[in-house]
């Protein structure tokens, strides 16, 4: 199903995908919505992977293994940072990113 | 499975059991005896210790997705001591009410914690390094958060697992480059195509950098004192001390196993960063009140001279990296474990609160200095001999200018870790921390932190048998 | 252009227009919901390199778990009307240029080398060999990273109920602490 | 062949003496004290007229000429394989000549000490004191080698600068000893500096060496030339600046008038008879290099010692304090010593300047001794320094005055006192060699016998002042030496210096020229008969004289404001331009740098302390434009 | 056991006794024990020494001992003796012990104070008998470290500045003897074979010249910051001023010479060639300090100070010596350590003593102190005297044999610089004298001061100590000159052999 389709464009965008996530991970001011640009970030990554293992090394599974365990591994970072989060929120009423600044320099 | 290769797997695995075993008491005992699982937990896993330190087989199993032989049992062993005496110390901390319903749970998360390093050290296959950075990390940042009742406890939690997340996603970036390049994730058959290409460098340095992010290296270090100062004082000891300790041991096995192709591409990046860790390290914790976040910069600037030992690509260079986290678990321990009883017998964390200490307190002060004193690398404690032998390493690949650097650095900390031992032995306090008696669990750890200063330096015998066994990596 | 590419084209025009509405939206809902259409493209992708399995689990877990907890935890802390305030012009730039540098650095590396595809037939992926793989303890056998993803995951359990936990004992007491 | 070896007694007796009075003295009574340093010095005194008797009549003569000795020689300090100073004891004419000076006047000294410091505190301290400079001027005299006399050379300056301080309570005696040692501590230098461009050329230190016809010094006139002077002349000449600083010649001689401070028979021993002559005795002993090797050297020496004699006479003139004028006095006629040693030649009669130098160093001795202690004789009567506040104490005073005159007349040149011998000698020497000179001392033998008539008439002549208590003469212990002095001064001059003491050690005729003689006598009794028309009575003439002249009185007076220029020097050049700026510079550069490094380091701490600002997306931030900017650099720049 | 590790064992002891004494009061008198010993083992050594030497012994260096301690980098625990070192640890064990006794009334945590003064006269002692440039640098800084917590706690005006200073300019030199070090030992074999830091068989080889350009400055730059060379002398000033008694004693007498000694057993020795070519630069630097010194001490007011800058031309001295680079001037080098280690320790023993009656240091508030105390004050003068170099004592000997050795360089420039050295001599002089006009001559200024009692019983042992090994170098030095000379020899040998002078 790929043929017609360089490697390259699925790098492309899974590069671009990523610098987005890491593009909203510096600027978004909700602790969730940084939460999210992770999960883009990783997504993009799996994309890479995936791309990687059937354009490349097809004869292998690694690839796509990884990507099956990043997402596991991003689900378990995900609830922590979630439980972390809800915490926050509770302690702080808020969970502005800029507000988690009361130790610095 | 053959027995014999539980045996080889048995760190991971006894530590499992161990997590496991916890667990079950926590559900069968008590709420009012939960005081008992410390004394369990730390029985426990003092057994763990020793049984690690038996000789093992080497070998490989899972098809070389878990890999041991001397040199990684080693670091593992070094490991174990180092939580060893983080549990030790952190026994009273985990007798305070507020601490007592979660004491399970926090030697679960340990425990659990360590057996994802465990596993990274062993890995062969770059899934299960990145499953075990991740197990290393991730109870780590709940760790961090463990104090509830403290603002800034939270903020650590949250900025640990953000930063790492951002850390963990560039090294998947950098890892899947690797992957598309080599078209494996396995050590040794990424090493056997390795050329060092443009995007292969790309990689290596995204890769890099999530290490450099654990070990905390400049300018992936930031994360550090924030989440220091903001963590309970046994969780920082243990993120300064072990959690840096076994990136850097899985570090210098990625770059002796996987890229020696381009050690000279990787020695450049070591060299700056190096430099930068060091300076920058020292400069900023120059100016720290609170000594949580002092003893932050002080292990970046630490880091900095640990690469040190990177950067000749020689074995008597990964022999004291190996000696030199040694060195460090018992000398920073040792300082943290002064903090942490102070903080717990009279909350106070400040350097001016440590005036006068050496008048009600003498025996932390002498402990605390000479955990200082190793830290900076003075004689004779064994920080003097762990420095040495990483300029030694440095200077033997013809890295004059950086030991030079190194060492004008080393005067820069020594300022700083004077102005402690200023602080305890110089000056006076109106308002000094009283004087206390620590339990028995505190003068057990610190107990073997400074026979550890002390005897880990004049103890050649213990450094012949890391450079024997590191071979090996 | 083949029907390949036609889909490429929407799906990776989905992943991008969706991905910059989910960091720059300032409905935080809204956000999740662009993400849950960049989780769902990105499983149309997988459908098209043909790796179905990882597809389904990218459905169900990314979408059905991730997104539902992130959705859950937003309701939770925010209201869903809630909308930002604008990011400020200084962080955004310097943050985009980053971005900017940082994925133009990357692509043209990536366009700088030359991928070979290996000259290895394929293997036809199937549950069968996913499975087989998953619980081999040979080489290319992934029996071990699953055992120890059963630790994570369980320690992830117990850290975020350790976090989250509402306090015991202590919670009542004055902190003595701070 | 005569066994000399006891002399080593003669150094350590005088030193053992030291310890024991300086370690034990305070517990010893004080009159016992005193007592032992007498009897030890009189043994001494003892032994070196043994020595000389020994020395001059019957040791073994080669080619008539007197030999040069080693009595004791032992390796003090191995220094290069050919140099080493030892320490050791050299009989010569000279050195049994200057042993017999050095005893005898400080014998006189001790003994007459005992009366003058009687009831001081620190009786014993002083006699420790004189001990240590006994032990320091005998090593130098018997010094083997050039270093062996720099060691003592040193001593007998620490000795001296001791003993002018011995009032150390007393911060006029504090700054003159200061002064002293300072003073000649430079001209040290210049010394030191001289044996070791000598003895670099030469490889040796010993005398014998260097001052034989064959050695090394003479033969090998020196290396490369700097200035148009030999290496070795600029040696000498250094050597010399030794000599100067120690026999305060011109323009190191402003400590000896301050030097006066000291206790009386401090002042007769050491700033008259016995160390400030060791410059000339340092050329003697060099003479043959300087004669030989080093002429121009030897001019030096001349032409100082000509100025010196003139400017001090000059000024002895105006000064009032008695011992002042007693000390201008004998840098006067250590001038003329120099000079006869400046204008004499080598061997036979052309060594006469040199003989007479010796001659004049012996007589001087004597004579000035016994000025001095005759002046201390007065000072105990009167507890006065000044002339002007003193007269007509010839009744009170009838011994002091006797010796006194006897001593004025002797210095005065009339005969047959033994200063006219060896003044006369001078004179010829000098006419024989630069009429100049010859001229310059003639004044001055004028000049010295108005001062010191000057001297002589206002203090016991005069109009009688108003005393507190009726001054009365002295203690038989002060009187006794006073006396034998007196005699010695008297007769010293019929000792024939011509065949015991010359330049090459062989003997010569010598006799009066008439020529010289009774010009110089009349010069000397019209300076006495000048100085009595304008004080033997209270005449206005001496002040109307000083009006007339203010300015060059007012110059004199104020001893040419040299003493002036050396305060500007110390004070505000050394002080203020050097000293000071240097210890600012220190404390402000160099330490400041250090300092500032430290501050540097503080600063740079704090303004990058935003780095960590706390905000989670700003570590991102950094976080990912590092790990770019690594990729960057290592990826493409730095491959 | 061998008799140079008692060296270090002793102190060792000493601490362990001192720690288990109930009683404060005898923590002194055990220190004193323990410091006596050492004093007798000295001079057991001194005998041992030249009974060998007479005995026919030839070897370089005697008692040589050599452990294996680490196989890679190869480090032993070698030890051994010369003249030198035997000297340097006469020295040692002498400024130690009237030390001691000059501080018997430290009544402020009496028992740390002599704990932290042994710890550093064991490293000194440790440091003198290394001949494994590793043990040598451990025993070093073994030595500087416990200054800071002795300045620090037991010292006086700006103690933690000072400290703290001191402790950072002098770990600062030892940085730089670090990396020197190891870059003599990774071109200790450059014909290939085992590389070795031990000075013996590293003075065998040469060292590839390239590198000693490198490292012949980094190490005697970083010995000579401990040998106060300028200008790396300013923690000299104040850390003497700060400094309780005893240390600076220590300090300026033993601690010192540590530099002269490392600049030259390491520096000069190891590296000749390079040494022969850089030399004039720290040939000029040297007799900068040498005069410099002299003339900051001039316009100090305090007792210390004036100490302290005369120490920084003291040694100056010592460096400007080692740099000449032959028989003699080395010969000068090491007694003047010894000499000056002896007087300056004769100073400020003296000037704690004056400190602790008075209670100032400042000389313009002290006068006329030799009626009062004449002990103290005769003393004093004695240690000027030998300071200004008065012969018959030791100053005297020390410095006209290095003027003398200086002077034997047949080119201008050595012989340029030694005459400005000598200058030094006057300029010394100077200020000497006029301390002790201020100081002790004169009638006394401040009526407190008219009661002052003079020396305790204890503090005349420390004082006599002192004085009569001064006296004993300067009136009888042939002994000593020739134990070290014959020392010298080889190492002469050795520097001659490249040395076009």
């Amino acid at each position: 199903m790929i043929t017609g389709i360089p490697i390259h464009y699925f790098l492309i965008l899974a590069t671009l995908m990523f610098f987005a996530g890491v593009y909203g991970f510096l600027t978004r001011r909700n602790l969730i919505t940084v939460l999210m640009s992770v999960e883009l970030i990783l997504n993009a990554v799996n994309i890479n992977f995936m791309a990687f293992n059937r354009y490349l090394y097809p004869h292998k599974m690694e690839g796509m293994f990884f990507s099956l365990f990043v997402i596991a591994v991003a689900a378990s970072e995900a609830a922590v940072a979630i439980a972390i989060i809800i915490n926050i929120y509770r302690r702080f009423s808020t969970i502005n990113v800029e507000d988690a600044h009361e130790m610095k320099y | 499975m053959s027995p014999e290769k539980f045996v080889i797997m048995r760190h991971e695995l006894l530590l499992t059991a161990a997590a496991l075993m916890v667990l079950i008491v926590e559900v069968f005992s008590h709420p009012d005896k939960k005081g008992k699982v410390i004394t369990l937990s730390a029985i426990c896993f003092g057994l763990i210790t020793v049984l690690g330190l038996l000789p093992s087989p080497e070998g490989e199993l899972f098809g070389g997705m878990y890999i041991t032989n001397a040199g990684r049992l080693m670091m593992k062993n070094i490991l174990n001591i180092g939580v060893l005496l983080v549990f030790l110390q952190s026994a009273d901390w985990l007798r305070r009410d507020e601490n007592s319903e979660k004491i399970s749970e926090y030697f679960v998360l340990m425990i659990s914690t360590l057996i994802g390093m465990n596993f990274m050290i062993s890995s062969g296959h770059f899934l299960m390094f990145y499953i075990g950075l991740e197990l290393a990390t991730i109870p780590i940042a709940a760790l961090a958060a463990y104090d509830r009742h403290r603002n800034i406890s939270a903020e650590a939690g949250i900025k640990l697992i953000l930063i790492s997340a951002l850390s963990s996603g560039i090294l998947l970036y950098g890892l899947s480059l690797i992957y598309g390049t080599t078209g494996s994730l396995y050590f040794g058959e990424i090493a056997t195509v390795f050329r060092g290409s443009n995007l292969q460098l790309l990689g290596f340095i995204f890769f890099f950098t999530g290490m450099a992010f654990k070990i905390s290296i400049v300018p992936f270090h930031l994360w550090t004192a924030d989440v220091y100062e903001g963590s309970p004082i046994n969780i920082t000891a243990y993120l300064s001390v072990i959690s840096k300790g076994a990136a850097v041991f899985i570090f210098i096995i990625v770059l002796f196993t996987v890229f020696p192709v381009i050690v000279a591409a990787w020695q450049k990046v070591i060299y700056v960063t190096s430099i930068l860790t060091m300076t920058i390290g020292n400069l900023f914790a120059i100016r720290q009140q609170n000594l949580k976040r002092f003893l932050a910069f002080s292990s970046i600037s630490q880091a900095g001279y640990i690469l040190l030992g990177f950067i000749g690509g020689n074995q008597l260079g990964m022999a004291s990296v190996i000696y030199y986290i040694l060195v460090y678990i018992f000398s920073n321990l040792g300082a943290f474990g002064v903090v942490l009883a102070i903080s717990n017998a009279s909350g106070k964390e400040n350097v001016d609160d440590y005036n006068g200490l050496y008048h009600t307190n003498p025996k932390l002060s002498l402990i605390m200095m000479l955990a200082l004193f190793s830290l900076a690398g003075i004689p004779p404690v064994a920080g003097y001999f762990g420095k040495f032998f990483l300029f030694t390493a440095a200077a033997e690949k013809g890295y004059y200018t950086l030991v030079i650097i190194a060492v004008l650095n080393t005067i820069i900390s020594l300022y700083y870790y004077l102005l402690i031992v200023k602080a305890m032995f110089l000056l006076k306090s109106d308002n000094p921390i009283e004087k206390f008696k620590s339990t028995w669990y505190t003068r057990f750890a610190l107990g073997l932190c400074v026979a550890g200063i002390i005897v880990t330096g004049f103890a050649s015998g213990l450094f012949e048998l890391i450079r024997n066994l590191s071979f090996g990596i | 252009m083949t029907s390949n590419q036609l889909m490429f084209i929407l799906f990776s025009a989905m992943i991008v227009v969706f991905s910059i509405l989910t960091v720059t939206t300032r409905r935080i809902l809204r956000a999740a919901a662009f993400l849950l259409m960049v989780l769902l493209s990105t499983s149309g992708l997988y459908f098209m390199l043909n790796y179905q399995f990882m597809a389904a689990v990218q459905l169900t877990l990314y979408a059905g778990g991730i997104v539902v907890l992130i959705i859950f935890s937003i309701l939770l802390t925010s209201h869903i009307s809630q909308k930002f305030e604008p990011v400020e012009l200084k962080k955004s730039i310097f943050s985009a240029l980053a971005a900017v540098a940082g994925a133009i650095l990357c692509i043209l590396t990536i366009l700088d080398y030359s991928f070979s595809a290996t000259t290895v037939a394929a293997q036809e992926v199937n549950m069968k060999l996913i499975g087989k793989s998953l619980l081999s303890v040979d080489y290319d056998g992934y029996v071990l990273p699953f055992e120890v993803i059963s630790i994570l995951l369980l320690a992830a359990m117990i850290a975020a109920i350790v976090v989250a936990k509402k306090g015991g004992p202590a919670k009542t007491k004055t902190p003595t602490l701070n | 062949m005569v066994n000399f070896g006891y002399t080593i007694w003669i150094l350590i007796l005088p030193f053992l003496m030291f310890l024991l009075l300086g370690l034990a003295g305070h517990k010893l009574k004080p009159k016992l004290s005193g007592l032992l340093g007498t009897i030890g010095l009189g043994i001494i005194t003892a032994l070196s007229y043994v020595t000389a008797y020994k020395y001059f009549f019957t040791s073994e003569k080669v080619d008539e000429a007197f030999q040069k000795l080693t009595a004791f020689n032992s390796v003090w300090l191995q220094l290069t394989e050919n140099l080493h100073i030892d320490i050791g004891i050299l009989l010569d004419p000279i050195s049994v000549m200057m042993l017999i000076v050095v005893t005898t006047v400080s014998f006189m000294v001790h003994i007459y000490s005992i009366g003058y410091m009687h009831g001081e505190k620190g009786f014993e301290r002083f006699f420790a004191f004189l001990s240590l400079f006994t032990f320091s001027m005998l090593g130098l005299v018997v010094a083997t080698n050039i270093f062996q006399m720099y060691i003592f050379w040193e001593l007998v300056g620490v000795s001296s600068y001791l003993l002018i301080g011995f009032y150390y309570t007393k911060p006029s005696a504090v700054r003159a000893s200061k002064k002293a040692f300072i003073v000649t501590r430079f001209a040290d230098m210049g010394f030191l500096i001289g044996i070791l461009i000598l003895s670099f050329n030469t490889k040796t230190f010993d005398f014998i060496t260097l001052t034989s016809l064959s050695g090394p010094a003479i033969t090998q006139t020196g290396g490369a030339a700097f200035m148009g002077l030999s290496v070795l002349t600029w040696s000498m000449i250094f050597v010399y600046m030794g000599g100067v600083g120690k026999s305060a010649m011109f323009p190191f001689h402003i400590w000896l008038p301050d030097a006066m401070e000291g206790p009386t028979p401090v002042s007769a021993l050491i700033h008259a008879a016995t160390m400030v002559v060791a410059g000339v005795y340092l050329v003697a002993r060099m003479f043959p290099i300087y004669s030989i090797a080093a002429p121009d050297a030897l001019e030096v020496v001349a032409y100082v010692g000509a100025f010196s004699s003139l400017l001090a006479a000059v000024i002895a003139c105006t000064q009032t304090d008695i011992k002042r004028v007693l000390a201008y006095s004998t840098m006067s006629q250590i001038g003329y010593m120099m000079l006869a040693l400046g204008v004499s030649g080598y061997g036979g009669h052309d060594g006469l300047g040199y003989m007479a130098s010796m001659f004049h160093l012996f007589t001087h001795a004597m004579f000035k001794a016994l000025l001095f202690l005759g002046a201390g004789a007065i000072i105990h009567a009167v507890h006065s320094n000044y002339m002007t506040e003193m007269g007509g104490l010839r009744k009170y005073l009838p011994i002091t005055h006797a010796t006194f005159l006897i001593a004025c007349l002797t210095i005065a040149g009339v005969p047959p006192l033994s200063g006219f011998f060896s003044k006369d000698e001078i004179l010829t020497a000098a006419l024989h060699h630069n009429k100049l000179l010859f001229a310059v001392e003639y004044a001055v033998a004028g000049l010295t016998a108005f001062y010191m008539f000057r001297l002589y008439f206002s203090i016991f002549w005069g109009k009688e002042r108003h005393y507190h208590h009726t001054p009365h003469e002295a203690p038989l212990t002060m009187t006794v030496p006073l006396m034998i002095l007196a005699v010695g001064s008297v007769f010293s001059g019929f000792i024939p210096f011509s065949k015991l003491v010359t330049s090459d050690s062989r003997p010569f005729e010598s006799h009066i020229e008439m020529a010289v003689a009774i010009p110089s006598v009349l010069i000397g009794l019209v300076g006495i008969f000048v100085a009595y028309i304008m004080y033997s009575k209270e005449t206005a003439i001496p002040d109307k004289l000083a009006t007339t002249f203010k300015y060059s009185y007012k110059w004199a007076y104020n001893k040419f404001y040299i003493d002036e220029v050396y305060l500007f020097v110390t004070k505000n050049i050394i002080f203020r331009y050097i000293s000071t700026p240097i210890a600012w510079f220190d404390r402000h550069i160099v330490d400041g740098t250090m300092n500032l490094i430290a501050l540097v380091t503080q600063l740079v701490s704090f303004r990058i302390r935003g780095f960590q600002s706390g905000q989670l997306q700003k570590y991102g931030y950094v976080f990912v434009t590092g790990a770019i900017a690594l990729a960057i650099i290592f990826v493409y720049l730095w491959k | 056991m061998d008799i140079l590790t008692l060296f270090v064992v002793i102190p060792v002891l000493t601490i362990t006794a001192i720690l288990f004494i109930k009683d404060i009061k005898h923590v002194r008198v055990v220190t004193a024990i323990g410091m006596g010993i050492q004093l007798i083992m000295a001079a057991v050594l001194v005998f041992m020494y030249l009974a060998a030497r007479k005995a026919g012994a030839s070897e370089e260096m005697l008692f040589v001992r050599d452990y294996l301690w680490f196989k890679n980098p190869n480090i032993h625990y070698a030890i051994g003796v010369d003249g030198i070192s035997v000297a340097m640890i006469a020295l040692t064990s002498l400024v130690v012990f009237a030390g001691i006794f000059a501080s018997w009334e430290v009544e402020f945590l009496t028992r740390e104070f002599f704990v932290s003064l042994i710890l550093l006269a064991s490293g000194v002692f440790g440091f003198f008998i290394s001949i494994d440039l590793f043990t040598m640098f451990l025993f070093y800084e073994l030595a500087v470290i416990p200054m800071y917590l002795l300045i620090g706690i037991w010292g006086s005006g700006p103690k933690e500045y000072s400290a703290m200073k001191l402790t950072l300019m002098l770990m600062g030199g030892s940085a730089l003897i670090l990396a020197g070090l190891l870059g003599i030992y990774f071109n200790s074999a450059p014909d290939g074979g085992q590389f070795t830091f031990n000075i013996l068989e590293i003075s065998k080889v040469t060292i590839p010249m390239s590198a000693q350009r490198l490292f012949f400055p980094l190490t005697f730059v970083g010995f000579g910051v401990l040998g106060a060379l300028f200008p790396f002398h300013t923690w000299s000033p104040d850390g003497h001023a700060s400094a309780p008694t005893a240390v600076s004693m220590l300090h300026a007498g033993v601690l010192m010479k540590l530099g002269g000694y490392g600049a030259f057993r390491v520096a000069i020795f190891l590296m000749p060639e390079a040494a022969v070519e850089l030399s004039w630069i720290f040939i000029i630097l040297t007799s900068i300090s040498v005069v410099y010194g002299a003339f900051g001490a001039i316009v100090q007011k305090d007792l210390k100070y004036i100490n302290a800058y005369s120490s920084v031309s003291h040694c100056g001295l010592v460096l400007f010596a080692i740099l000449m680079m032959n028989q003699t001037a080395l010969n000068g080098a090491v007694i003047q350590m010894i000499s000056h280690g002896l007087m300056t320790a004769l100073f400020f023993a003296l000037i704690g003593m004056l400190y602790g009656r008075t209670h100032t240091r400042m000389i313009n508030e002290m006068g006329g102190l030799m009626k009062v105390i004449p002990f103290l004050s005769v003393c004093y003068v004695i240690a000027g005297l030998a300071s200004l170099g008065l012969p018959g004592l030791s100053g005297f000997v020390a410095e006209m044999t290095i003027f003398v050795g200086a002077f034997q360089h047949t080119d201008v420039f050595h012989r340029v610089v030694t005459i400005v050295a000598v200058s030094s001599i006057v300029i010394t002089a100077v200020y000497i004298l006029r301390v002790v006009a201020i100081l002790l001559l004169g009638p006394t200024t401040d009526e407190h001061h008219e009661h002052l009692t003079d020396a305790k019983w204890f503090e005349k042992v420390s004082v006599v100590t002192l004085i009569g090994s001064v006296a004993g170098i300067g009136l009888a030095p042939y002994w000593l000159s020739t134990m070290i000379g014959a020392s010298l020899s080889p190492l002469v040998e050795k520097i001659v052999s490249v040395n076009p002078f």
